[in-house]
């Protein structure tokens, strides 16, 4: 158990928080909570994937020395992999923010479950 | 009842994901692709952090989409925030001398170490994004020091696109040079020198401004509309 | 040699530029999609005879797959980048004087990144590229149904991201659990592989891709935002929407699951799916009393058959599916563009108000009715060969299930037909005294319009123009091996 | 081919002899039913005769086309018809045809009354359809079993055939037919207690309200000719027809004063009872008839 | 003159009448007519020329086929010429409407659909041209506003279904022999198990079945008929609903063949047997729910659904006589019902659109062209000697009574006795009784209006008392199903069961009628008076006109209406009100609550990897 525990730590952190992110989505009926959610379902993949590069006893995959051994390089890709997952998921943050005010502009609540004049 | 049914359903999720997951043992170089740029990324690209050499070269296709995903989030706020024609200043007191100054020392460091991050992008860790990142906190903090102060919407437009399009330029051009989009047409250098990596550094500065208009823009906006 | 490259690149480029252009002149950004689009529609032209010989597989930055992101230019993608770049051009002419108000180069540039979105996603090569393209297309659409800035189209906009997202971060698990298991990004690599691991431990990313995939192809369970974000983002983006966005989510799972995958198992419960939702999408339409609503649900009906037809999985099918796929595109986009014009001179999205409309405004609406008819599947209009095709390739499965699953996907037909009937009779027959304050909509939008109409028709009389693309686009899809090896090397 | 013509000639004058001649008898036998002495046999023809040369009144030319469309009809009728040996046309369709010819002689009726605007032409003429339906169901079965059993439309080869294998009417499944025809034969005629259509009393005798003169006359000839037809069809079809004219009249005269005795105590019906009563026992009697013929047929 | 420019002609006229309207009324009303007419010349030069040509591959490799045999030229005279008639008829009743323009398009639209149906030598291109005509009947069924648009939808829901279930049909036949040739099916086919045949032949009489209306799928045409522009329905009436006939005749005929068709199933469970008694249904019923209408159209309708049955009745039975009664009525009921339509569309267009039965009357001497007319059009429905109605009939009746089917034979006379009454009623009701005080000074029908009903009451004269001209005609059509030729003279036709000469009738009739009409001259002159007024017991019939033939047959609707309320009609619109509830419940899936939806996503997934735990379907 303890060994699993150590073994998959960031695994389980990782799926924690995406299944937190998702518990929010699914239960919060406060927009800027489902943002927040949103937020922690990304952050909770970005560490997800970090973790899939991970090698035990890795180092940054930077030949800041040529002579360097690369034996413990970490898989770069899924850093690059995340650098492009943040961007997009800063991007859509900034995107539903901003419509979070237009939509309280609007109906003067953040309110998901009031806000359904769009349905059926 | 909402919540015991999200938590069932959550709780089968995790129970599936987790019998794929025992198949990806945590920590074990596994592979292959990533071994490949580690051992011949240096050669290939030239530039010694192999993030930034796939960042910006193995998989700068992502990066350009990246890029652009980011421009239009910038371009979707400005649509769904500006409001039309009426462009309203709040009245805000301004702030205290010391805090004024210190901002307005601050700011052009900010800029500079910003600038410094992604030209070394491809040398020491950072980059186009993380330089872009430091510069837009650099203009927030002009945002919050001193209210009166604003970056002029037409520049940092002007910025976005140009570097979005030096960054599909210099494509086209290795397109035009060497018959693939983004081939890294220019000499490679030595590694761990400055003018090394051939077009890797010119991308990188291009999305590093572009980054920190786009982000400084984004903040403009949002503090314009709240 | 033209390069699929430039598919992405012209677009891309323009759309960056578009700001410089403003400095030009206020009305200098509306012409750039136009350009854009027609240039991709002529490379698309160029490339099509080379690629049905043999898929183009171009590699960017000079690396050999799977070592960088490659794109395959094969039948399917051309074919979806003709149709992309056809009816985007189209559209774009229809918004030169469809978008008034608000910042319309915003719009512009949103509108050409969607389409290059939209390429980028048929195009590639890449599953995590596709992400990254797909991310592109889902979030210059929320902003464009946000772009009137109304009530409604803020609403929608807000449900439309939430699902989106969530969706997207669905499709980003999966992706990292195959990278996780086969170490690499590139999907004929992946599709290499895939059998060599224990099942489970690939379906449940599979389940995931589909899953967040889904969600903008508008499979059932998954398709909420849709007529939300149909009915109120302006109608130039709906018939985008409804007429690429869709279309391009239903490629990227069968191309997941066709050629990824290769799961020939799971095909039963696709079709079983397509059939719910095609019955799903016609009863609500079938109840709608906003025009816009109807034609969103309706949207969601075609998915439907257009899943089933791709699900029987043998080369009538699959040929069906994408004539079917082709034909709703262009009928729903005439559709969706008749209709903003109604909309914007009755000023109401419900088809009781459109009581007359054929007297005041006739060639709107002879483009609404015939549009309607080929959705329906009459004869001489294209929704007729494509319908044919799938009931044919049915039927030539010899098998109950899909004998009974086609004919419940007809019972929807049925009913669509009740529908759109009714709004036609609105349109021509019902009302005494047509509401004097209309008339017919600019030439700007008619010339579009009659394009479609033009080309339902010829396709519906000659359908020989297309079943050739259509036939080797389906054997593409169908032998995943060939894709592979055309890949590999 | 003279004879034929001959025939042609003769059988309608004889028709018109017979029908005229009932006509007389049947006031004769109401009368003597009725305890009274009654007209003289020939007072029919008196009445012709006389009105013939009346003055009356006509509403048009429907008016008077019809009359004559009607007794046109009758006419050939009678000429399909075999008369004993006499049957001069009856190879041209066979009994379907008489059956519609029949047709002509109320349609022209109802015609020319209907160009006359009077109300009680249009519920005299009514009220003769809709008995009509009411007679013709139980009629068209009564035929079809006939056709049916003997495989032919043409009346004369029944005849022929019963000549050959004895009267329908006392052959097994068909008397069923023949009882019910027999019970329908008033309302065919339209007498008691089957005239409603012409009820004189309330609507001062319907259709030919409008007509004197030489239409009353023309109107009493058809009445014979129509009385002399339907008592033709009967011994036709069920009694062999005969050899030769006087057999067949005296099956004809049997017939006659049999139904009228029946039919004669009777009151008038309403419409509706005339309705019901037709569509019961003739209607259950000829259903069987069928029924059963075609049980001994297969 | 093939037959592919006979089609262009037929379409591309159409077009061209609709762009000519744009210029000028009248230029286009000549230019509908000159097609129109040019249409029947080239049909009528096509007698006796069997074409058979595959001109057309563009369609998924499938040749469409053109080809003209005596069947198909039979019913493309018929079309071509009644659909000329029809429309020279509507240049009046169509003056001063909205829309003209689309009227003449869509109306030589149907006509050139038709002919295409009717010339189509696969079944790919007869789809084609049926859904054509569909459509555009649609389109001008719903041409009046108000209570045609639920009449149109009516139409154009079933005639989907039928399409469909035709296009199933025809797509399994497709997929079982690779071909659509009418021909090659029809040479392979008889290799198929009865079972299969059996299905094809149900399928297609589905959509056969809705186009004519037989019994259970009869119920668009009542509405649909009433509603459409008069000379329209007289179109719809004439031909397109016959179009049904045809269809049967193609597929019992045609492509499966006499031999197999008639000999499925067994007893009284053979396909054609229970055909016929939907036939036999379809007479009797629809001929009662006649008698009760007060609608003149409505009338006409229910009976033209009941005349459909008495054409199902002859060919369902694969015997000469009985195909060619029902192919011979298919011709007279056209001929004489749009007779009908014709003078009820004069009475119409000169009474404002009056069209109920208790609000008209005394028109007889109005409009004496149109009485005439509608004189001859009931004679030929009831089927009254020397009119072209009775030898058809009487070739069904002969059929069912030799066959040995006396009950159908039942059902089809009981059905006449049911039309005469309605059908009297229809013509005492405009015609004859009284004239209402507000058409006292109505003019005849105009010339435009007279021409087509002359031409058509001297039509059912002439087949009426000269059978033997169609009847050639039809026999080389039977002798081509392989059914062995009757011997058909000019008066009729001999065989040993009974045989029909009209000539006899006729001049039998004609003698009589003038020896009476002399006789009637010698009695005493009569004084002729005006119409109404009338001996009433004493006094004159009342100023104000009461209406006294207003519920003509009151005792007997006491009697029947009960036994006659359409159920089918009923339990159609349950279906809908049933479709229509369960999509508003449906609808409420999407909530508007963005949890909901979320939800939604989850469980989507949760339920695939469910599943996939459970039954292992990868």
């Amino acid at each position: 158990m303890m060994s699993f525990l150590t073994d998959y730590i960031y695994y389980i952190g990782a799926f924690g928080l995406i299944l937190i992110g998702l518990y929010i989505i699914l239960v919060k009926h406060n927009l800027i909570k489902v943002i927040i959610g949103l937020g922690i379902l990304d952050t909770g993949v970005n560490l997800f994937l970090i973790s899939v590069g991970y090698i035990t006893k890795g180092t940054a995959p930077i030949f800041s020395r040529p002579e360097i051994n690369s034996e413990h390089m970490v898989d770069p890709v899924p850093q690059a992999l995340v650098l492009t997952a943040i961007v997009i998921g800063v991007a859509v943050l900034a995107l539903a923010l901003s419509l979070a005010i237009r939509l309280y502009q609007h109906y003067g609540t953040l309110n998901l479950s009031k806000i359904r004049e769009q349905k059926w | 009842m909402r919540r015991i049914v999200s938590l069932l359903l959550l709780i089968i999720v995790a129970f599936g994901i987790s019998l794929s997951l025992a198949k990806i043992p945590f920590g074990v170089p596994k592979t292959k692709v990533g071994r490949h740029y580690i051992d011949e990324g240096i050669e290939e690209t030239g530039a010694a952090n192999i993030v930034t050499s796939v960042v910006v070269n193995y998989r700068g296709f992502d990066t350009l989409g990246e890029i652009t995903v980011l421009f239009i989030a910038a371009i979707g706020l400005g649509a769904v925030l500006t409001s039309s024609g009426r462009e309203k200043m709040r009245k805000t007191e301004p702030a205290s001398l010391v805090l004024y100054t210190g901002c307005r020392l601050l700011f052009p460091l900010i800029l500079i170490f910003g600038i410094y991050i992604f030209i070394h992008g491809h040398l020491t860790p950072g980059g186009g994004f993380q330089g872009g990142a430091i510069i837009a906190s650099g203009f927030l903090l002009i945002y919050l020091g001193c209210r009166e102060r604003r970056i002029s919407r037409i520049a940092s437009n002007l910025t976005e696109s140009l570097g979005g399009l030096i960054f599909v330029v210099i494509g086209l051009l290795g397109l035009v040079f060497g018959g693939y989009f983004l081939l890294n047409f220019l000499p490679k250098g030595t590694a761990n020198a400055l003018f090394s990596a051939g077009i890797i550094p010119i991308i990188y500065i291009a999305i590093g401004f572009k980054v920190g208009s786009e982000l400084a823009g984004i903040i403009d906006n949002l503090i314009e509309e709240s | 040699m033209v390069n699929p490259i430039l598919l992405i690149a012209l677009p891309l480029g323009l759309a960056f530029a578009i700001p410089l252009f403003a400095l030009f002149g206020k009305a200098a950004p509306k012409y750039i999609p136009p350009v854009a689009l027609a240039f991709n529609l002529v490379i698309s032209l160029l490339l099509l005879p080379k690629v049905l010989e043999n898929p183009v597989i171009v590699s960017i930055g000079g690396w050999q797959p799977p070592f960088c992101i490659n794109l395959v230019a094969g039948p399917v993608a051309i074919l979806f980048s003709i149709v992309i770049a056809l009816v985007g051009f189209l559209v774009s002419i229809y918004a030169l004087d469809y978008i008034k108000e608000g910042a319309t180069e915003k719009y512009h540039m949103l509108y050409l990144l969607l389409l290059t979105g939209a390429i980028g996603v048929v195009l590639t090569g890449d599953i995590f590229n596709l992400f990254v393209f797909f991310e592109i297309l889902c979030i210059s659409s929320y902003a464009l149904v946000a772009y009137m800035r109304d009530k409604a189209g803020i609403e929608s906009a807000v449900k439309y991201l939430i699902q989106g997202a969530v969706g997207s971060s669905l499709l980003l698990i999966g992706i990292g659990l195959l990278y996780g298991q086969f170490g690499t990004l590139n999907m004929a690599d992946i599709a290499q592989n895939i059998k060599s691991v224990s099942p489970i431990s690939v379906f449940v990313p599979m389940v995931l891709i589909i899953t967040g995939l889904g969600v903008e192809a508008a499979i059932f369970p998954l398709n909420a935002w849709l007529p939300d974000a149909h009915s109120s983002a302006p109608s130039s983006i709906s018939a985008i929407l409804s007429g690429i966005v869709i279309e391009v989510g239903l490629y990227a799972v069968v191309r997941v699951i066709f050629t990824i995958f290769g799961a020939s198992s799971i095909l039963l419960s696709l079709a079983l799916l397509g059939i719910l939702t095609l019955l799903v999408g016609e009863m609500c339409a079938f109840s709608q009393n906003n025009i816009k609503r109807m034609l969103a649900y309706s949207s969601i009906g075609q998915i439907g058959l257009i899943l089933f037809a791709l699900a029987i999985a043998t080369s009538y099918g699959v040929t069906g599916g994408l004539f079917q796929l082709v034909s709703h595109t262009l009928s729903k986009a005439l559709l969706f563009l008749a209709a903003g014009y109604m909309i914007y001179q009755t000023g109401s999205l419900q088809i009781s108000a459109l009581e007359g409309t054929g007297k005041k405004m006739p060639l709107t609406c002879l483009a609404f009715t015939i549009g309607a008819f080929s959705l329906i599947g009459l004869p001489p209009f294209i929704g007729f060969p494509s319908k044919f095709l799938i009931v044919r390739a049915a039927l030539a499965t010899k098998e109950t299930i899909f004998v009974v699953l086609i004919g419940l996907a007809l019972l929807g037909t049925v009913i669509e037909g009740a529908y759109f009937f009714r709004v036609v009779q609105v349109l021509y027959f019902k009302g005494e005294k047509p509401n004097p304050g209309r008339k017919e909509a600019p030439i700007a939008a008619l010339i579009p319009m009659f394009i479609f109409v033009a080309l339902i028709v010829v396709v519906g009389v000659y359908p020989k123009l297309v079943t050739d693309v259509l036939n080797s686009a389906a054997s593409e899809l169908l032998n995943r091996l060939d894709y592979i090896r055309s890949v590999l090397g | 081919m003279v004879v034929k013509i001959i025939q042609v000639i003769l059988s309608p004058v004889l028709a018109l002899a017979i029908g005229v001649f009932f006509l007389g008898l049947a006031r004769k036998i109401m009368a003597r039913i009725h305890w009274r002495y009654g007209p003289p046999l020939i007072q029919p023809v008196i009445d012709m005769i006389r009105l013939f040369y009346q003055k009356s009144v006509s509403h048009g030319r429907m008016f008077d086309l019809g009359i004559v469309l009607s007794l046109a009809g009758s006419i050939v009728v009678v000429l399909f018809l075999p008369f004993g040996g006499i049957a001069p046309l009856s190879s041209s369709g066979g009994l379907l045809v008489i059956l519609y010819v029949m047709l002509l002689a109320p349609l022209g009726m109802a015609l020319s009354g209907g160009q006359a605007a009077n109300p009680n032409i249009s519920i005299g003429i009514s009220r003769k359809l809709i008995l009509s339906l009411g007679y013709e169901l139980p009629l068209l079965l009564v035929l079809l079993a006939v056709m049916t059993r003997y495989k032919t439309i043409s009346i004369v080869e029944v005849v022929s055939a019963q000549q050959s294998a004895g009267w329908a009417f006392i052959s097994f499944p068909l008397f069923l037919s023949g009882i019910s025809y027999f019970l329908i034969l008033p309302a065919i005629l339209g007498i008691r207690p089957f005239d409603v259509s012409s009820a004189p009393q309330e609507i001062s005798s319907g259709p030919m309200v409008e007509y004197g003169g030489k239409y009353l006359a023309l109107a009493h000839i058809e009445h014979a000719f129509v009385l002399f037809i339907s008592i033709a069809l009967f011994v036709n079809l069920f009694l062999g027809g005969a050899a030769n004219p006087v057999i067949f009249f005296a099956k004809m005269l049997v017939v006659f004063v049999l139904g009228l005795c029946i039919n004669a105590v009777f009151p008038r019906f309403r419409i509706e009872q005339a309705i019901k009563y037709l569509w019961k026992w003739p209607t259950l009697l000829a259903f069987l008839g069928l029924i059963m013929t075609l049980i001994v047929r297969s | 003159m093939s037959l592919e420019t006979l089609l262009i002609i037929g379409f591309g006229g159409a077009l061209l009448t609709y762009l000519v309207g744009k210029t000028s009324e009248k230029v286009r009303d000549f230019f509908g007519v000159a097609v129109s007419l040019f249409l029947v010349a080239c049909v009528a030069y096509l007698y006796g020329k069997p074409i058979e040509k595959t001109f057309y591959f563009g369609f998924f490799g499938l040749g469409l086929v053109l080809r003209l045999n005596m069947l198909s030229w039979f019913f493309a005279i018929g079309i071509s010429g009644l659909g000329a008639l029809c429309t020279i008829f509507s240049l009046s009743y169509m003056k001063g409407r909205e829309r003209t323009d689309f009227y003449y398009l869509m109306m030589l639209l149907v006509n050139a659909a038709m002919l295409g149906i009717v010339l189509a030598g696969d079944l790919i291109s007869f789809y084609i041209f049926w859904e054509i005509m569909s459509w555009s009947t649609f389109l001008l069924i719903s041409y009046n506003r108000g209570p045609a648009l639920a009449a149109g939808m009516k139409y154009i829901i079933m005639s989907i279904i039928g399409s469909l279930a035709m296009l199933i049909g025809m797509l399994s036949l497709y997929t079982t022999y690779g071909t659509l040739n009418i021909s090659e099916i029809s040479a392979v086919i008889a290799s198929a198990s009865s079972g299969y045949i059996l299905f094809i032949l149900i399928i297609f009489s589905i959509a056969f079945g809705i186009k004519n209306a037989v019994m259970p799928l009869h119920t668009w045409l009542p509405d649909s008929y009433a509603e459409a522009p008069s000379p329209f329905t007289a179109v719809l009436s004439g031909m397109l609903t016959r179009m049904g006939v045809y269809g049967f005749l193609l597929i019992m005929y045609v492509i499966v063949g006499a031999a197999s068709a008639l000999n499925l199933g067994s007893g009284v469970f053979k396909f054609n047997y229970i055909l016929a008694w939907l036939g036999a249904i379809t007479i009797v019923i629809p001929t009662f729910i006649a008698m009760l209408q007060n609608d003149a159209k409505q009338l006409l309708a229910w009976h033209g659904i009941g005349q459909g049955g008495y054409m199902i009745l002859g060919i369902a039975f694969g015997t000469s006589l009985g195909i060619a009664g029902g192919i011979f009525h298919t011709l007279n009921h056209a001929i004489y019902i749009v007779l009908l339509f014709m003078s009820v569309s004069a009475v119409q267009y000169r009474t404002k659109g009056e069209r109920d039965l208790n609000s008209l009357g005394g028109l007889i001497k109005k409009m004496p062209i149109a009485f005439v007319g509608g004189l001859l059009g009931i004679s030929g429905l009831i089927g009254v000697p020397l009119t072209n109605g009775f030898v058809s009939k009487w070739l069904i009746y002969k059929t069912l009574i030799v066959e040995g089917y006396p009950f159908l034979a039942f059902a089809a006379l009981i059905g006449t006795w049911g039309t005469i009454l309605s059908v009297y009623k229809f013509l005492h009701n405009m015609f004859l009784g009284q004239l209402p005080e507000k058409y006292k000074d109505i003019e005849k029908s105009p010339l435009s209006m007279q021409l087509p009903m002359i031409v058509l009451s001297l039509a059912i004269l002439v087949f009426g008392i000269l059978p033997g001209i169609p009847l050639k005609v039809i026999n080389t059509i039977g002798t081509s199903f392989g059914f062995e030729s009757l011997n058909i003279t000019l008066w009729g036709i001999t065989s040993d069961t009974g045989t029909l000469n009209t000539i006899n009738i006729f001049s039998a009739v004609l003698v009589a009628a003038v020896l009476f009409w002399l006789l009637f001259r010698l009695g005493a002159k009569s004084v002729s008076v005006a119409q109404d007024d009338s001996y009433a017991a004493g006094a004159h019939t009342p100023a104000d006109k009461y209406h006294y033939t207003a519920e003509f047959y009151n005792p007997l609707y006491r009697m029947i209406k009960p036994f006659l309320r359409d159920v089918i009609d009923e339990f159609y619109y349950w279906i809908a009100s049933l479709v229509r509830s369960l999509a508003g419940r449906v609808r409420r899936i999407y909530t508007g609550d963005v949890g909901y939806y979320v939800t939604y996503i989850v469980l989507f997934l949760a339920l695939l990897i469910f599943i996939q735990m459970r039954w292992k379907i990868w």
